[in-house]
Parts: C-alpha cells; structure tokens; sequence
C-alpha cells in the first residue's frame, strides 16, 4: 500500500535543483496540482524534462512563468513564449531534442538501456557532437538514456497498491516517465481500492510508483 | 476557394483506403475534412491516439481528449489510446503511412526545413524531426510563397528537420514531385499558369509540356 | 476492415523459408491454429523468432516435431528436447539471446531503431562478436534489430478493425511481436464488432494488423 | 526439514515488505510458501505478471495465467499485466528489488553460473542473464553439492551468467555472502557445523570465531 500525500508534502520533498520528469502534452495529462504546490513553496533551480512546457497558466508553464525552472529537456517551447524569452535571455538552459528521441532516451533510462540507435536527426543540427554508429549498413544517431530525482505523473486511476491507468491523450509520457523517476509520484482523478483496476488495464504497476497525491474534494 | 482550401483538398486526394495518416497542426490538418468519412483513413495525432475524430459536439469537450495542438477532439469507432513511446514507435518504424506538414523552405534535393529560424523563431522540432524520417510517405502543404519570398530554393538556408527527401509539395499554385533529377511540376491550381509558378518558385523546375490543372477533392 | 481468413489461407501466404515471429511462452499466448496449418501444409525452412519452442506437442513444439523449421532465435529450448536433438544433430540452427534482449531486438525492429545498449550479456558467451560500447562510464553490448516476413500473434480479443487486447501472461511477446514482422496475422478467441474493445483497452493498433484468423467455433 | 526446505525458509527471510521479487522455476519457486502473504511482497513471474500468487483451486485453472515454468498459478488482489517488454525493463531496470536463482557453479568472485553445462545441457539462458544483470539483489538458492561434487568453486569453470557478483548465497548446509575479500561463512544450517560446510565447499571461505545457526521463516 502506497502514502497519500498532501500536495505541500509532495513539494517538501521536492528539493531545489531536483531535476523532475513531468508527464503531458500541452498541459494535457499533467499533475497540475503538484506542480501548483511547486510554485506555492516557490521551488528553485528545477530541471525539467518533458515534452514541451506548455503556455502560460497552465501546466509546466506556470513553473516557468514563476521562475522555478533552471533547465528543459524538451521536444517544443513553442506554445509558451516565456519560456522563449527566458531561453534568449539566458535565464533557462534549454536542451531541445526530437519528440520521439525524448520518450526513448526517457524509456532507456526508465528499463536500463544505456542508449538507443535512430536515424531521427541524422543530418540536422541534432547530430552535432553525437556518436554515429552504422548497423546493417545504415547510420543512426547513438543517443543516452534520461533520468530524474523525480518522476511526477498524472494518471485517470490509481489503486491503492499504486497501479495506474490513463485515459485517451492523456497518456502521452506518463508511463515512460514512471519507469525512469527515481521517486515516482502520481497524481490521479480517483483513487480506487485495490480490484477495481483490473490486471490487464493496468498500465504502470504500482512497484514503481512511491506516493500518490491525495485526491482532489 | 481560398488559397488553403486549394491544398487541403489537393492533398486529400492523396489518401487512401486503410491509410494510417498524420497531419501536422495548422493547414494541414484541415485536410481531414475533404477526407470522406468512409474511406476507411485513421487520422493519429501523435501526442496519443489513432482514430480521430472532428470537433466535438458543443459541451462534449474533454480535457483528456485533444491533438498534437492541444484543442478539443473526438474519437472514431475503433480508435487507439497509445502513449507516446508507441507513437513515435509506430512514427519511426515505418507504420504511418503519410504524414502531411507545413514547411519553410523545400529545395532542389527535396529537403524540408521546417522547425527553426536562427535568431528569430526557435519552438522545437516537436514531432517533425520522426515524421519526415520515419513516416512512408512525406507531403509538404504550404502556401507557395511567404510575404512574396519564395519558400521553395535551390537549396535550404534554414536548419533542416531530416536528411530525407519528400514524397510531394502541394501548394496554392502547383504540386511538385522531388526526384533524382530535381523538382518536377506536376500540376497546376485551377487558372495558375507555369510561367506564374515559375516566377514563385526559387528552385529550378523541370517542366514537361502539358502541365495539368489539379483536380480537386 | 480486416480480412479474417481460414487457416489454410493463412498457411498458404507463408512461403517456405520465411521468418516468422510467433508469440507464446511455453505455449501460453501461441496462435495453435496458425501452427496447426503450417504443420498441415508441411511448411519448410522456416526461420522462428520466438521467447522458446514451447515443449513437444505444443505451440513452436509442433513446427519443431513436423521438420518444418530450419532455424531459431530464442532464448530457451530447454522443456523441447527435440530442438536440442535437431540441434545437435545440426537439423536447426539454434541462436540463443538472452530474453531481455530478445524482446528488445525485436522492439527495436518494430520501432526503427537501430539498435539498443544493454548490459546484459557482458562478460559472458553473448559478448562474443559484438561491439562493446561505452556510455556514461558504463559498458555495454549494442545489439542488433530483429524483423520478421510475418508476425503471428495470439490474442484474447480482436475487433473488425484489428485492435487487439491480450490476457494476462498470454500478453507477453505477441504487442512487441506485432510491430515487427512485415505481415502481421492475428489469431483471436473472440472476434467482436468495432468500439467493443474501448481505445483504452487496445494494446495493439488495428493499423499493425494485416489479417484476422477466422474464429473457432 | 528436508534440504530445499531449508533453503526456501531461510531464502524467505530476506524478503521484506514491499518488496517486487522474482523466483526461478524449481527451487526458488518453494520460497513463496514462506512468505507471510500480509508481508504487502509482489512476486513477478517474467513471463508477464506481477503479483503472482499461489495454485489455482482445482478446476479454476485458465491458461492465460501460468507462470514461467508453464504452471498454472493466480494472481493476487492489485496485480498487473506485463508484456515482456515490460517484464524485462523492470528487470534490467533495477525495478526488481530481488531475484532467486538456482545455481550450477558460484565461485570466489560471487560469479554465478547456472545456464550451460557445455557439451551436455543447452537449454538456453532465458531470462537468467537479465535478471542476474539487473535485479537489485541477486540471491543463490541452491543445494551446497551435487552428486558429492562442490558447486561452490574457486573460478567458474561453467560458462558465467553474469559479470556481476552476487549478493547472498543459500544452500543447506550455509549462508554465504560474497565480498571484496571473497566468500564469508555467516550462517550454519541448523545442526551443520563449520567443518562439514568447509569439506563441502571447494572454494576458500572466509570464516570469523562464532558463526551462528540459521533462523528459518
């Protein structure tokens, strides 16, 4: 059986300078309650790694817009014009990387792969100081696993024991990520007893999962 | 009709029977809607699912069911939730079978550069960087011009999203074919004449006699 | 919509000498009529890529039995004494890969990449032969993808539109295994009408589907 | 109490609350029998469930739940589904906090090998090499001798599972734990003295002046 957290319990062990994987697209399956307790202890020096960081308001955006955010790993900034503005004047580092790479370097990390081959990239500014390796006479890109202190992971159920399950587009990185947080932490819409989430719906197993946020009343 | 129209309804012709497509956010995903419901075409949005469906009905939106530009989609019969591993492992691994994007720049070679203008507009490449090296089948829709500044060049000025040349480029005034030989027209919009696209168009084309009007969907 | 056909249909399509991946471990998750056909029409040379060749009588067992398998990649022939003996004999041609590295292999092939790093193997008979690669300090084998002509798959559910769901330990190689084979064949319990397996519940998109078994009845 | 009861009971011990733990086939299997099923332990089977649980009442055995020995067994209240994708990331992950193998040969390094006997026995490795290579703590559970002959060696003349050292090894007779200084007697099976496990083990065993009897689950 997992803890319930409260959300100011979650940011408290959040440390400044963590580096956090959050699940989401465009603020679509995201922990917004987490990351709103982020913002209220007023969290400093965070590395992100996630797809893109939202807009304004909404998502990991509203880390940014507060000034919590020290580093992205990310596929997108496009929709979020101050993450552009603090990128050009040097107030984030961003490391932009193709979409499809991201969710395999994050699953590398998450089942322990020390990297993967693709052609995504190859002949763009993204191979710059990357290792080229030919397999079966094609050339593909070495690229390394991610990690982070914490996986924060949104999610439509979750069971006691921690098994989660998620809902349409909201899947997006969320299960990849929960492989690859050294401390996983979901947030979820309901939380159910133990049976409810039946076996073959379970989509993350609740062994990676450490705590699950309380739920929102 | 307008210059959009003209390409989207282009493009559709292109699709066919049991296709899986992605359209790219923007122009080309108005091309779904001269798509006719029965072909028997599954639309993925790479942030999470195979199958979608139009706007929703007013007061039906959910928040856990949008495309890759985060607004409000539904569902057909028979679709997929997928996370995004799946995604871009269906995106990579040659499964999708035509993905339709936007684009800056097209060149002589047949390459895209869509994802950055140096020092003026840097989003990320998102999803593109996979999609225009994975998906079978590549198609450029953009408007043939930009601000009266030709956007197809003997070669891209701008960062390129993949080494890969393109299947086709539908555009307001013509479809252009990328081959061993260079940029071939193919057809002609409705009342566009070849001396009017040739005075559009950056690159050289090859032209044979008889250039087609475009029959559209 | 899927084609279902009748199991000679289906044996006639695999040529001699094709690659098949076939799912199961131990049996538990095979498609037996499938196997039950090739045996039927003496299929020969066939190269199988599979967890194990099951036990006599069963599953891959029954290919084995039937002298229709010229070659495996597999982790564990060990409860098939007559792939050892076929083995030994110099019958079939027996490439043993660790199971974790199995299923990656195949993964990789499905996805398109070009490969994986795993620390699996190191230091033992799998390090023969292949490049050790240095990653973050660590080391580690790259290995190589794995495709197949077919995919024969095993599921609990199949609907029209060839989404398929799997039941619990009959899951494991057949989701991994419908990425990567050229031609994809699945082999249902029950074939139901689309939208009754919800978008959740599918683990494999109809799009990787080709042809659907005809059901027992 | 027979040997392998012995072993099993004293294996149990070590597994705590919460734990994910993975037993091999044989032996291994026996130490679920031992463990308090209120400890809150899931057990993966790798063929692609977690929360393993014990035989099925006679008559509700379903083939889609076995374990990776082909057994039927059930699943426990909370369970998952895993393909074996899955299965193996969380294995070579480091998501497995313990994995139970049988053993051929364990040697001074706290080598293991238990997958090949050359010349007599290819069953392949299966999933040992990743389990041995990714679980947290790998444990030997196994009988001290084989037909008289030492099993616990100076160096491995079997062909390795893994580079890795082992955490604990098992037998009847003791425990053992493998160190940078090499292999350290901690632990006399009830009524075995220090003598009779030193004639029994063909390695050098570090040994201090009280080694105390084992406590048994």
């Amino acid at each position: 059986m997992k803890t319930a957290l409260k959300p100011a319990a979650v940011a408290a062990m959040v440390p400044d300078g963590a580096s956090l994987m959050i699940g989401g697209f465009m603020g679509v399956g995201t922990p917004e309650r987490i990351i709103d307790a982020l913002v209220a202890r007023r969290a400093e020096g965070l590395t992100i790694i996630a797809n893109d960081t939202a807009m304004p308001g909404r998502g990991i955006g509203k880390l940014v817009s507060a000034g919590c955010v020290a580093r992205v790993i990310t596929s997108h900034i496009g929709l979020n014009p101050e993450t552009q503005a603090k990128m050009i004047a040097g107030e984030i580092e961003v490391e932009l990387v193709p979409q499809g790479t991201l969710v395999e370097r994050i699953r590398a990390g998450g089942v322990g792969l020390g990297g993967i081959l693709t052609p995504t990239g190859l002949g763009t500014e993204v191979e710059e100081g990357k290792h080229v390796i030919e397999v079966q006479g094609c050339r593909y890109l070495l690229e390394t696993p991610l990690k982070a202190d914490f996986a924060l992971i949104s999610a439509y159920q979750a069971d006691y024991a921690g098994n989660l399950c998620y809902m349409l587009t909201a899947h997006n990185f969320n299960p990849v990520m929960a492989l690859a947080g050294a401390i996983v932490i979901a947030e979820a819409e309901s939380i159910v007893p133990v049976g409810v989430i039946p076996p073959d719906a379970v989509k993350t197993p609740g062994v990676l999962v450490d705590h699950i946020l309380e739920r929102a009343m | 009709m307008d210059a959009k129209e003209i390409i989207a309804r282009r493009v559709a012709i292109e699709i066919k029977a049991g296709m899986l497509v992605n359209l790219g956010i923007g122009l080309p995903s108005m091309v779904a809607n001269f798509v006719p419901a029965d072909r028997g075409v599954f639309f993925q949005a790479e942030n999470g699912v195979i199958g979608l469906g139009a706007r929703p009905p007013e007061g039906m939106q959910d928040p856990h069911l949008t495309d890759a530009g985060g607004g409000f989609v539904t569902a057909v019969p028979g679709a997929a939730s997928i996370d995004s591993a799946m995604s871009f492992g269906l995106i990579r691994g040659g499964h999708l079978d035509m993905t339709v994007l936007g684009g800056l720049q097209v060149d002589e070679l047949g390459h895209l550069a869509n994802w950055k203008v140096p020092g003026k507009m840097v989003p990320g490449m998102g999803g593109a960087m996979d999609l225009v090296t994975g998906a079978a089948q590549v198609i450029v829709a953009m408007q043939h011009t930009a601000r009266g500044e030709a956007k197809i060049v003997p070669r891209c000025t701008l960062p390129l999203t993949a080494q890969r040349r393109v299947n086709l480029i539908v555009t307001d005034l013509a479809l252009i074919v990328p081959t061993d030989d260079g940029l071939v027209l193919r057809e002609r919009a409705p009342g566009v004449t070849v001396d009017e696209i040739r005075a559009a168009t950056g690159a050289t084309l090859i032209v044979s006699h008889d250039i087609p009007e475009m029959q559209l969907a």
